[in-house]
């Protein structure tokens, strides 16, 4: 009886080790149209606030760095690329470039960090936050504030994701388990990526661009 | 799961010995197989049934005087129905069905040894028990949870509940719900066995194909919305907060934006179990298999788009109210043909009125019921009068207790001899389910006489001349207990000292009839025989 | 439900009716069909089942028939809401105001009232405001409801047509106090209300002190009959001996005017023992002679 | 267990990324020219912002994710959410624009 459990043990080892990059790719997209939705709530959410407030969102857009924002989509839009190139380089065999590649876009989204940090504390410290006395009794633009702070905040989070998951699929290059015949990991790190910059591409003109 | 007296097959030990890699309870917390992990949601989903039954047992219990039987403080009520309804709903009813039966049988049913990824799905449960860990931990937090299951807003603001602990814990669990979604999506495209076309599916992975879709697309919404509510309790930022121009009617789009959809997650797999049953009993092929395949996908479609019908009275623009009710009028359409092809599918069967059967055609009354009385809501005028009454209470229980729970009821007592190679007591089914019909019914058709008198619901305490009807149901109550009790003892037992059921018991010809029961890990030993379309009895009995 | 109650009340049934008999129809059909087949084509009956796949013209008429009907029932539903949407011009204006946990009522003349008094055969039309958290203005008798939601204007309408007193119950659910949250509609004779519309409440001395305690939300939490609530009951309060916690200190005071003062504008200075602290709304609309009218009312209560 | 990994592997050129990289910058660019010189008026600023963003993201779902290159079902896929997306907007603006 144990060798038969044995034996099926090593069939389901071996079930698990099975390929299907279709497969893998096929989830990776429905896990991406899943976080449309996520931010698509939010979306509706400004939508309908700026469509009660069209002059206090203009005026909240005043109060933003829109240079900041332009520099960002660059550096996100620089990211995406070199990940894409990474894909490329992989599949041509050449993986110290395909590694260099990815490293370029984790520190495009290190970079976006930053450069977000130094906004967020920007505007805190001139008194644009939640709840802070130079919004009391705007309701508009309290609102622009909270919706800016809450969807580039959950941005951010999926940028730090982002670079997490990019820094994994480096790590596995590095040991050979991500490799021109077997580059899914890295083709979905991509995509998600992607993902990141494109919720972004949407952000800019939404806050940056809105006065 | 003592099945070690079974004569040894040739080929792979069931599922049930082979434990994997780790042995005891571990071999069943850290397996990666669907028919375990289906188990583990089993098991887990029916605590929580258990435990929203007990809670609501207690309700009905305060009901019983209109001062309040039970407590004289409303706090311990209210504590009541949320808990029960974020128990029965987001730990119960949403993943009970996709993850136990959908996990043990679909991959079977399409021919498949296992889910696309099952590493996946056995995150998918250990979310589910973080999530369940979590909203429950609200409980020792600064209050007991007060809002309702659905958390309004500003009222969620307010309360001096945990609420951002409880709305984390709902969180998670849509997450995991998520998972299992993109995981059934792509089994079903990717793992189909040689010659299992779309169109040969059976009717349950389609069901199970239909939701995951809703869950894929639908529960992101919730997810948004329970962190917004997070956030909003923990800074301030106001977006639902009236006092700071947030608009609280805002959050209610949002959630019923997933969980009007989420009605379908629970109702659409429960119908695809109908659709499984009912051939099996009477012997022959589903009629209009097309119209059920179609029906399911219109639900899930049209049943994204209907969810402000739940808004009628909050003050919606006349416009987007006339828009929502006419696109709940035209969502009973597909509920409808269901009804219709499983009722056609009787005509000129050949019958056995086995205890499985006998829920499927109670689900048929009873979602029959809940169907309709939903069009009495959908009417606009109708609705103001019965909004947010018993009457609402009533209608929602019979679709998703009378529909999706007696389903899911009645494919344990069908699929049982299946998952664990044993039968029941028959003659304790029948007892166990005669008590829960009757009591069911007695129990919410007079909630619907109670909203038509105008009884609110969430009240601990009620006008005296609602007491005669409250009484009544809540006696009813008692025997749907009693029921439910003799049902499950049943089960159980069963499990353990049943008699032993053949590999085919009920003569079905999906293919998990095909193979031995209790299944092997590998689920099919040789290469599944496709039949040449779904449901095909007579091409079986030729054979 | 009270047909004779509003003039649209009528017109509602008519609805219900409809689509009742309907969906009766439906599931009586439904019901019956299949258990004919049940019985007719059981195992022992019929052995030999037949594999039917389908029937267009069946199916096609059993999908356009119901999508019909059901479009009538949507039709029905929503020309009878219309009219419940559409108030007469000459409605009499009210101003509905809920909070956790209590009705008032404002009057065009500037009265206010705890009970909505209303003539009989006027349309009148309430606008609604919440203080707090979503409120329901729910009226059975006259199948009346509307949430009342903060930062909204909401508004319901009716028209009664019979007199008696009825229920007004909040439907939305509100916390602690919401089954408790109840007001009477009292339907009167024109010349009566007239009469009582006329008449000036006091504006000063318990009576208004009465007046404030059912109309600012202070009857949602304090009984004045001794039982508990959610706060402390009323009844015998003034001058009696009273454990509260004071910045974490415990301490017996007696319940005197100061201390009711104080209880009233700083709700959270002394929590009374075994009630919760931050429950109780801090009072913002009360003026100094509103407190101690308020007091004058408490000392009333023996 | 039915599909073997043996589907065709698209390498896209260095070339084809380059290109869709300028063009994103590029538009990029006019975007924010467009609204922070006032070009116009605040009418094109929406405007700008309703066409260009969406072509951006057109860009990179179609050739950084392959999307040109995949079968029809990843489209549908992604055309089903998008016409969701834009519905949930639809039936809510008819609620909030017309209270």
């Amino acid at each position: 009886m144990s060798d038969v459990a044995a034996e099926a043990g090593r069939a389901e080892h071996a079930h698990e080790e099975h390929r299907d990059y279709e497969g893998a790719k096929l989830g990776m997209w429905l896990f991406l149209l899943s976080e449309c939705m996520l931010f698509g709530g939010l979306f509706v959410l400004y939508a309908m606030y700026r469509a009660d407030h069209p002059r206090a969102f203009s005026a909240g857009g005043s109060h933003m760095d829109a240079i900041l924002g332009v520099a960002n989509t660059l550096v996100l839009l620089t990211g995406s690329f070199a990940v894409a190139s990474s894909i490329t380089a992989l599949q041509r065999g050449r993986r110290k470039l395909a590694m260099g590649l990815v490293g370029t876009t984790i520190l495009t989204g290190v970079a976006f960090m930053i450069v977000k940090a130094v906004e967020w504390s920007g505007h805190i410290r001139q008194g644009y936050f939640p709840h802070s006395h130079l919004l009391q009794g705007k309701p508009g633009e309290q609102l622009f504030f909270s919706l800016y702070y809450v969807m580039t905040g959950l941005h951010g989070l999926h940028v730090i994701a982002g670079i997490a998951v990019l820094t994994a699929a480096l790590i596995l290059m590095a040991r050979g388990k991500v490799t021109q015949e077997h580059f899914v990991f890295l083709e979905n790190a991509a995509l998600y990526w992607h993902l990141v910059d494109i919720i972004w591409i949407f952000l800019l003109p939404l806050f940056y661009l809105a006065a | 799961m003592t099945t070690s007296e079974a004569p040894p097959r040739a080929g792979a030990a069931s599922y049930l010995e082979d434990h994997g890699r780790f042995s005891g309870i571990f071999g069943w917390i850290f397996s990666t197989d669907h028919k375990r992990i289906g188990i583990l949601y089993l098991v887990s989903t029916l605590f929580f049934f258990f435990v929203g039954m007990s809670l609501g047992f207690l309700m009905r219990l305060q009901m019983l005087s209109p001062h309040g039987e039970l407590f004289k403080n409303a706090d311990y009520y209210n504590a009541l129905f949320t808990l029960h309804g974020v128990i029965m709903i987001f730990l119960f009813i949403i993943p009970a069905v996709p993850g136990s039966l959908g996990n043990f049988f679909m991959p079977i049913m399409i021919g498949a040894k296992d889910v696309a990824f099952p590493r996946l799905n056995l995150l998918s449960w250990w979310l589910y028990v973080t999530g369940a860990v979590i909203a429950l931990a609200s409980l020792f937090g600064s209050g007991l949870p007060d809002t309702g299951w659905t958390f309004y807003a500003p009222y969620s603001l307010r309360t001096h509940a945990d609420i951002p602990m409880a709305v984390f814990g709902v969180f998670v669990l849509g997450f995991s719900s998520i998972l299992t979604g993109i995981n059934f999506i792509t089994t079903m495209h990717r793992m189909r066995a040689p010659g299992m076309g779309w169109f040969k599916m059976p009717l349950f992975p389609w069901a199970l194909y239909a939701t995951s879709w809703v869950q894929v697309l639908a529960t992101p919404v919730l997810g948004i919305t329970m962190l917004l509510i997070f956030v909003e309790r923990i800074f301030h930022v106001g977006i639902f907060n009236p006092a700071m121009g947030g608009d609280p009617l805002l959050y209610q789009h949002l959630f019923w934006m997933y969980s009007h959809p989420a009605v379908y997650i629970m109702i659409l797999p429960a119908m695809g179990l109908i659709s499984e049953m009912i051939p099996t009993f009477a012997h022959r092929t589903i009629f209009g298999y097309g119209a059920i395949v179609w029906s399911s996908m219109g639900i899930a479609l049209l049943g994204s788009l209907v969810w402000a019908h739940h808004m009628f009275t909050s003050g919606l623009s006349d416009a987007a109210a006339t828009v929502f009710s006419l696109l709940t009028f035209l969502v009973a359409v597909p509920s409808a043909i269901k009804v219709f092809n499983w009722t056609a599918t009787l005509y000129k069967g050949s019958i056995a009125l086995e205890p499985p059967m006998l829920y499927a055609l109670s689900f048929i009354f009873l979602f029959s019921v809940g169907g309709l009385t939903g069009l009495i809501l959908g009417a606009l005028a109708l609705n103001v009068m019965l909004h947010d009454t018993y009457f609402v209470v009533a209608h929602f229980h019979y679709v998703i207790f009378g529909g999706a729970a007696f389903a899911f009821f009645g494919a344990l007592h069908y699929w049982l001899p299946k998952m664990f190679g044993r039968m029941y007591n028959r003659s304790a089914a029948y007892i166990g389910w005669a008590l829960l019909f009757t009591g069911f019914n007695l129990l919410y058709f007079t909630m619907f006489v109670l909203g038509v008198m105008g009884m609110p619901r969430r009240y601990a305490f009620y006008l005296p001349r609602f007491q005669t009807p409250q009484v009544i149901a809540t006696v009813g109550s008692w025997i749907m207990i009693a029921g439910i009790l003799v049902v499950f003892t049943n089960l159980i037992v069963s499990v353990f000292k049943g008699e032993k059921a053949g590999d085919n018991p009920w003569g079905g010809v999906t293919l998990e009839w095909q193979i031995p029961s209790p299944p092997p890990t590998e689920n099919f030993l040789e290469p599944p025989t496709i039949p040449e379309k779904a449901y095909d009895f007579e091409g079986a009995f030729a054979s | 439900m009270n047909p004779a109650s509003t003039s649209l009340t009528e017109s509602v049934t008519h609805v219900f009716i409809y689509i009742v008999a309907l969906s009766a129809l439906f599931l009586v059909g439904i019901t019956a069909t299949m258990i004919y087949f049940v019985v007719r084509y059981s195992r022992s009956r019929n052995p030999k089942p037949k594999d039917i796949h389908g029937n267009v013209a069946l199916e096609a008429t059993w999908t356009i028939i119901p999508t019909l009907l059901f479009l009538s029932m949507f039709y029905f539903g929503w020309t009878r809401w219309e009219q419940m949407r559409e108030v007469p011009r000459d409605a009499m204006q009210v101003e509905v105001t809920g909070r956790q946990w209590s009705w008032s009522f404002k009057y065009p003349n500037g009265k206010v009232s705890s009970e909505l008094r209303l003539p009989i055969d006027t349309p009148v039309r309430c606008d609604l405001h919440s203080l707090d958290v979503i409120h329901g203005f729910f009226i059975p008798a006259f199948g009346v409801k509307e949430d009342v939601v903060p930062g909204k204007h909401n508004f319901a309408w009716f028209d009664p047509t019979e007199l008696g007193t009825y229920d007004l119950l909040c439907s939305s659910y509100c916390g602690q106090g919401h089954p408790l949250m109840m007001a009477n509609v009292v339907i009167m004779p024109g010349d009566k209300f007239k009469e009582w519309y006329s008449t000036q409440e006091a504006a000063t001395g318990p009576a208004h002190g009465e007046l404030l305690y059912k109309t600012k939300g202070c009857i949602g939490c304090h009984s004045i009959t001794g039982i508990r609530i959610v706060g402390p009951t009323w009844k015998g309060l003034y001058d009696s001996e009273v454990t509260v916690t004071t910045n974490g200190k415990t301490r017996t005071v007696k319940a005197d005017d100061d201390y009711l003062k104080r209880s009233i504008l700083d709700p959270n200075a002394d929590i009374v023992q075994s009630y919760p602290a931050s429950v109780m709304p801090v009072q913002k609309d009360l003026t100094p002679q509103d407190v101690n009218d308020l007091i004058a009312y408490i000392k009333t209560l023996k | 267990m039915a599909h073997e990994a043996t589907e065709e592997i698209h390498v896209v050129s260095y070339t084809t990324y380059t290109l869709v990289w300028a063009a994103l910058v590029g538009l990029t660019l006019l975007l924010s020219s467009i609204s922070l010189l006032h070009m116009g008026g605040g009418r094109w600023n929406s405007l700008a912002a309703f066409i260009i963003s969406p072509l951006k993201a057109a860009l990179v779902v179609f050739f950084f994710m392959h999307l040109k290159y995949e079968k029809t079902l990843f489209r549908i896929m992604l055309m089903v959410t998008l016409c969701i997306i834009i519905i949930f907007l639809g039936l809510t603006f008819l609620d909030v624009a017309l209270r």
